[in-house]
């Protein structure tokens, strides 16, 4: 070690480590839950200060207090309830189907080496592929019914989710591969057992994209086939827009939002739990 | 009415912001910015910069935002802007173009009364095609409802989508504007069962005019008055130059949009199309009652919409009879 | 197909002329160059040899899991390998992955937890069996690893250095385990270590690899009664002689 | 072992490995190239196919030939390049700062607990936002100029950009962020050194999905600001539409998607490079 | 603080009634339960145990790596671990994750590359600088580790079984190098082996640990004159004594 490593001269420190404190599972909870409150707290404020400051008229950025006005409006009405139903069956309907699809084709894709140099490059050209472009085929393989609508949809979600896992599948570390192989599982049996349970993590971030994509897709595929006056959140985003009526515009971006925070919250439950199986919490970066 | 005494700043170099249309319906707009009339009557002092919108909300949302000054808009945004900033934001100063939707529908209908159980297309629940076709219905004795069911389902969609749904025959007829109309009777082999001119008292009703932020009319009357006199001549050019007209209209309409219409569907359409200046306001308002009393829209008060002494002023200087507002 | 056949009634492992490089840097590196060697059915051969040349090469050619250079390798029968690093699938409990093992040679689900606990007492881990990986200590990660590999039940279990993290006395309990479930089965083993004395304890033969590129330099039968004890003199012997011959080896082409 | 686990009486089986065939670099690009060219090539003929069964008038679903005759009469005008110029610019831009305020954004949400507990699960709610929500905002804050639309392809961005980066410092290897902090990296050099190395699989997957909601974003956001005789993508496909141009719709998604596919490379070939470092390639599953 | 001073002027590493508690499935699952321990400035202390008796997890909390639950430990001066598993980063070459070490420890960028090889070829690495780990074999993994751990330059080097997958010869190149580089610097070493003749081979003491939950069973201390040799009857006597002294731990217990 001699001199080119000779330590520096430090004084001598002190590392001390003493027991964790543990603490009660009331106080865990208000410390997941003030953090959002304040979050929340903040942005009203600065949203209401932005309001006062009278940087824009009120019909332009109207104040919090008058969104939040309309929206305890809107959640008075059946209607709405009603149209969120749809839109959420809608999501659900073609987002399972996304899943299935887009896990199919990703698997094939990693799997057969024939596909993916075919194919492989085509997904994210699919995935830029913005909604509208889809909605002369959507009304030509399945006229004008809900059935459009989830063609739309899928074609949004899928792409995503079918990337997810074959980003997944890519970065499997061989030795696990390995060891599936030398214990005899070949083929879509090395698939079940091996690969897709060590590509989960990166699955289950391709299927939040997914679902990012497959609403987005639907909010504009909602356009495509008005049925009834039961309005779902598409139309109604597009009824706001069209009638250039902000405080609407704002209360279904709130909707959507924390519909988007609820999923959230069930993705971070899924993926807590893998990462707890993998021995990948605690340790506190 | 202060528009008579303008403010120092209505002198000096300026920007006006104007909005419209790559649209036929906004012909005269579109003329009036390729013939230079706006520019020529506005003159060297003022920069006039234009934004070009493909929905009317947006169009809408750039006014209330002060990111343009005037726009030429259809009915139903107009009132959106009024009644939105709460009569404040916006006023109507001039007509542009009147006419110009028709309910076509398949040849096998023949008249009003087959329309029972058909389903008809048009452009967006709660535009003014929307309301005219349930207003129609309703004084034809047809139920129907918001649902999309009753004795004829009307389907509000997009308007492309209703020319390929009607090609597919997916829907038996649509109440749209020009030119989807004409594309609908050219490409899709439509009839015309209405003009829509033939529910109105004249033949006319508002299907563009011109709205102006309220601070910049009241700043800038001289400015405005300058391009009312652009947008008189524009009109006084499509009405007189017809054939000329359209072919530019065509053109411009091609040098954003990227494709000519076929000019069978221009001439077509030219002909169920009217330009005046004048703004027609009690169609505009009766309009909105008809959507009112079909349900689909609150009732309004458009009271002070209207600001026409400025285009009045212009109708005077070329010995035209003045127009009225509401 | 006969003459296969024939062979493998005396071998189950043969390796002839196997060279395996690796592409580096434009350069070749040669990790294994012309090794021949044959292991019988039945026999328990361990080899020796310096760091890097060429053990675990060898026994992943073995396994199928790499293609070589050039040469041949033939397994009869079906091969276990029990890899140097433990490589526990994170994702499953111990018995999870033991189970996942039996799961795969076909053993009907009733019996798989109890076979995998079986195994897993065998290995001294009872009570560890719904661990994580994660959750396990150096030595119990390999222990599980070794049970994963008994679970295979292959015709021939190659092993990579399966007790290096071992404490003395769990490795002398599972030396003893090793050998009676050899003893019991007709288990054909090759056995990687860097202990020459665990090399004479086990095998019936001892192979002394050369330094990089590896090739058998010499092969020791070791004719010691069984069971040995590591202890032994006789066995301290040997083994000196195998390190002897291993250090000769690493000096004559530098390490 | 004795009983239970008696094996199985099995023929000898022989498993023979013998050298792997070589290649030359000529024939590798051919086997590279041939599947994406059939792939093509199949989708075209199926295309034929369906048109000249007459399933479809050629106006709603025009043939491969008109399609690309459009296409080729698109690309014969300089018009044309000038408005994929604009766009990609624009795209180019607005990525940059979102994959600038992705990383920033994910990165603090990873390392500060505070701020992961307050906005953590707002990303999900972010991305599920549709463009046309920001719009109104958009010409708020920035008007009718190119600002807007940058303003819109960042909040399409951004979000998928963190999330990536998030996912992946979630999931490094606790053992290696043991080893950078007994290496004495805290804090930012933790990230800089470990964490984030670590994490960049995951990342290059959020990028990848960053750039197709960027795209989506752009193609939508485009409408916001038209700018006469330059007619951006986003511009034509909307005018597409409008005019119910089939042949132009199709000419034009082909663009987007070849765009999509060029793009995909690049990203390829990242992860491809990090693949290799990592030793995660050749292992053929 | 003037106290603290005072001892670490003495006591490079103490530890104080330490527990270590893991939760599994509703109960405690118990690694460490009042351990104490010191270690001189300058000592060189081995610790022997059985797999599993908490070697690691001292290490590691000695280390700061994690939180005992109750119980301290102090370690005066800068630390480095050589953890168990190579854990070399993977995206970094040989040479590279030994720079990351040296960069850290805030050396010069001109000087780093030319130290860093330098440390690889006191490990016996010269020529694979620019590897990458999954290029390198099992112990030469440990041996780029045990360069890593020896470029952070620290005043107590915490050693976790870092020779478990090295050759014999190497092994004793390496022993010698250790006790070089000891012998050169103050440095403390703690060393954690499951070999009892390696610990008696470097030790000044040698403690054994007792099964889990893990305690200082006895402290061996070896007046052996150093350089020793692992052959030599001497050491192998107190080896001897070592691994009985284990062994009895062992069964008392129940492993
Ligand atoms: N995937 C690889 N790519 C490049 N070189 C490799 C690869 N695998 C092994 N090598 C090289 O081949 C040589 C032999 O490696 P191998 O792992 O077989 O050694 P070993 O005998 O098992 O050593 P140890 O006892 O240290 O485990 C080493 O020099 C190593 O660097
Ligand atoms: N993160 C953890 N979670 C739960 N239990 C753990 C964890 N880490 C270690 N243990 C348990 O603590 C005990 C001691 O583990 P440790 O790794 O310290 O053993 P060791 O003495 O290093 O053994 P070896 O010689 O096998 O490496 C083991 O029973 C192990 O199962
Ligand atoms: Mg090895
Ligand atoms: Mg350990």
């Amino acid at each position: 070690m001699a001199s080119e490593l000779a330590r520096s001269i430090v004084l001598p420190e002190v590392n001390e480590s003493s027991p964790a404190p543990r603490r009660g599972s009331g106080r865990r909870l208000w410390g997941d839950v003030w953090p959002k409150v304040a979050a929340i707290a903040l942005i009203l404020t600065a949203w209401q200060a932005v309001v006062w400051s009278g940087w824009q008229p009120d019909y332009v950025l109207p104040g919090p207090a008058a969104v939040f006005g309309r929206l305890a409006g809107d959640l008075g009405h059946l209607d709405f309830y009603v149209g969120v139903a749809i839109t959420l069956r809608r999501a659900l309907v073609g987002y399972t189907i996304a899943v299935a699809i887009g896990s199919v084709v990703g698997i094939l894709v990693a799997r057969v080496t024939l596909l993916r140099k075919a194919v492989g490059s085509a997904i994210l050209g699919l995935q830029s592929m913005p909604s509208i472009a889809w909605f002369p085929l959507a009304i030509l393989l399945f006229q004008l019914s809900e059935r459009a609508i989830t063609f739309v949809v899928i074609l949004g979600a899928a792409p995503a989710i079918a990337a997810g896992l074959l980003g997944g599948v890519d970065h499997v570390q061989p030795l696990l591969v390995r060891v599936g192989r030398v214990m005899g599982a070949t083929g879509l049996r090395l698939y079940r057992y091996v690969v897709l349970p060590a590509a989960l993590p990166s699955f289950v971030g391709g299927l939040k994209q997914g679902w990012a994509f497959a609403w987005r897709s639907l909010m504009a595929g909602e356009l495509l086939v008005i049925v009834n006056h039961q309005q779902s959140l598409g139309q109604r985003l597009q009824f706001a827009r069209d009638l250039s009526d902000a405080e609407q515009l704002l209360a279904l971006m709130i909707v959507i939002f924390v519909i988007g925070v609820v999923i959230d919250s069930l993705f971070s439950a899924l993926d807590r739990s893998i990462r707890q199986r993998w021995g990948l919490l605690g340790g506190e970066i | 009415g202060s528009a008579a005494a303008g403010s120092p700043s209505d002198d000096g170099p300026m920007a006006l912001r104007l909005g419209y249309f790559p649209n036929l319906t906004h012909a005269p707009a579109l003329a009036g910015l390729d013939k230079g009339f706006f520019a020529g009557a506005l003159g060297s002092g003022v920069t006039l910069e234009t934004h070009t919108f493909n929905a009317g909300g947006d169009a809408v949302t750039a006014i209330l935002s002060n990111s343009i000054d005037a726009a030429f808009v259809g009915p139903n945004p107009t009132v959106n802007a009024y009644t939105q900033s709460h009569g404040k934001a916006v006023r109507v100063i001039a007509g542009a173009t009147s006419g110009g939707a028709l309910l076509v529908v398949k040849p096998s209908i023949k008249s009003v009364a087959d329309l029972k159980g058909k389903k008809i297309a048009d452009p967006q629940l709660g535009a003014t095609q929307d309301v005219a076709l349930r207003w129609f219905l309703k004084s034809h004795g047809f139920k129907a409802d918001t649902a999309g069911g009753g004795d004829v389902g009307v389907l509000p969609q997009e308007n492309s989508q209703t020319l390929t749904a009607f090609k597919q025959g997916q829907i038996d007829g649509a109440w749209v504007p020009e030119p989807w109309a004409s594309r609908l009777i050219i490409e899709g082999g439509a009839k015309i069962l209405l003009d829509e001119r033939d529910v109105w008292p004249q033949g006319r009703f508002v299907t563009t005019n011109l709205i102006v932020r309220t601070d910049f009319l009241q700043g800038h009357p001289k400015r405005i008055k300058a391009l009312l006199e652009g947008l008189y001549q524009a009109v006084t050019y499509l009405n007189s130059n017809p054939t000329e007209a359209q072919a530019l209209t065509n053109d411009t309409v091609a040098q954003i949009t990227g494709k000519k219409l076929a000019s069978g569907v221009v001439s077509a359409a030219w002909s169920h199309l009217a330009f005046t200046i004048d703004p027609l306001a009690p169609t505009l308002k009766a309009s909105a009652d008809h959507a009112h009393s079909v349900g689909l829209l609150p009732s309004a008060d458009l009271k002070g919409l209207y600001e026409l002494g400025l285009l009045n002023q212009v109708l005077v200087a070329h010995q035209q009879p003045v127009v009225s507002g509401l | 197909m006969s003459k296969v056949l024939e062979l493998s009634e005396k071998h189950a492992l043969s390796v002839e002329k196997l060279t395996m490089a690796f592409p580096h840097d434009g350069q070749l590196l040669l990790a294994l160059e012309g090794t021949t060697l044959e292991v019988k059915r039945g026999e328990l051969v361990c080899v020796v040899g310096a760091s890097g040349s060429g053990k675990s090469t060898l026994l992943n050619v073995l396994a199928g899991l790499d293609l070589p250079s050039s040469g041949r390798a033939h397994v009869h029968g079906r091969v276990a390998l029990m890899f140097q690093e433990a490589a526990l699938l994170p994702w499953l409990t111990a018995a999870g992955n033991v189970e996942l093992a039996l799961e795969l040679r076909g053993v009907k689900a009733a019996h798989r937890r109890e076979l995998a606990h079986e195994l897993l007492r065998r290995v001294h881990l009872e009570g560890f069996e719904k661990r994580r990986p994660h959750e396990l200590s150096g030595g119990m990660k390999q222990r599980v690893a070794l049970a994963r590999a008994l679970a295979q039940d292959a015709d021939v279990l190659l092993m990579d250095e399966p007790f290096a993290a071992l404490d003395a006395i769990t490795r002398d309990l599972l030396h003893e385990e090793l050998e009676r479930i050899w003893n019991e089965s007709r288990l054909t083993i090759l056995f990687v270590t860097h202990n020459a004395r665990e090399a004479v304890r086990l095998g019936d033969r001892v192979l002394v690899f050369t330094s990089r590129p590896g090739r058998v330099a010499q092969e020791v039968k070791v004719e010691l009664p069984r069971p040995r004890s590591l202890d032994s003199p006789e066995l301290a012997v040997i083994a000196g002689r195998i390190t002897d011959r291993l250090k000769h080896e690493m000096n004559s082409r530098g390490e």
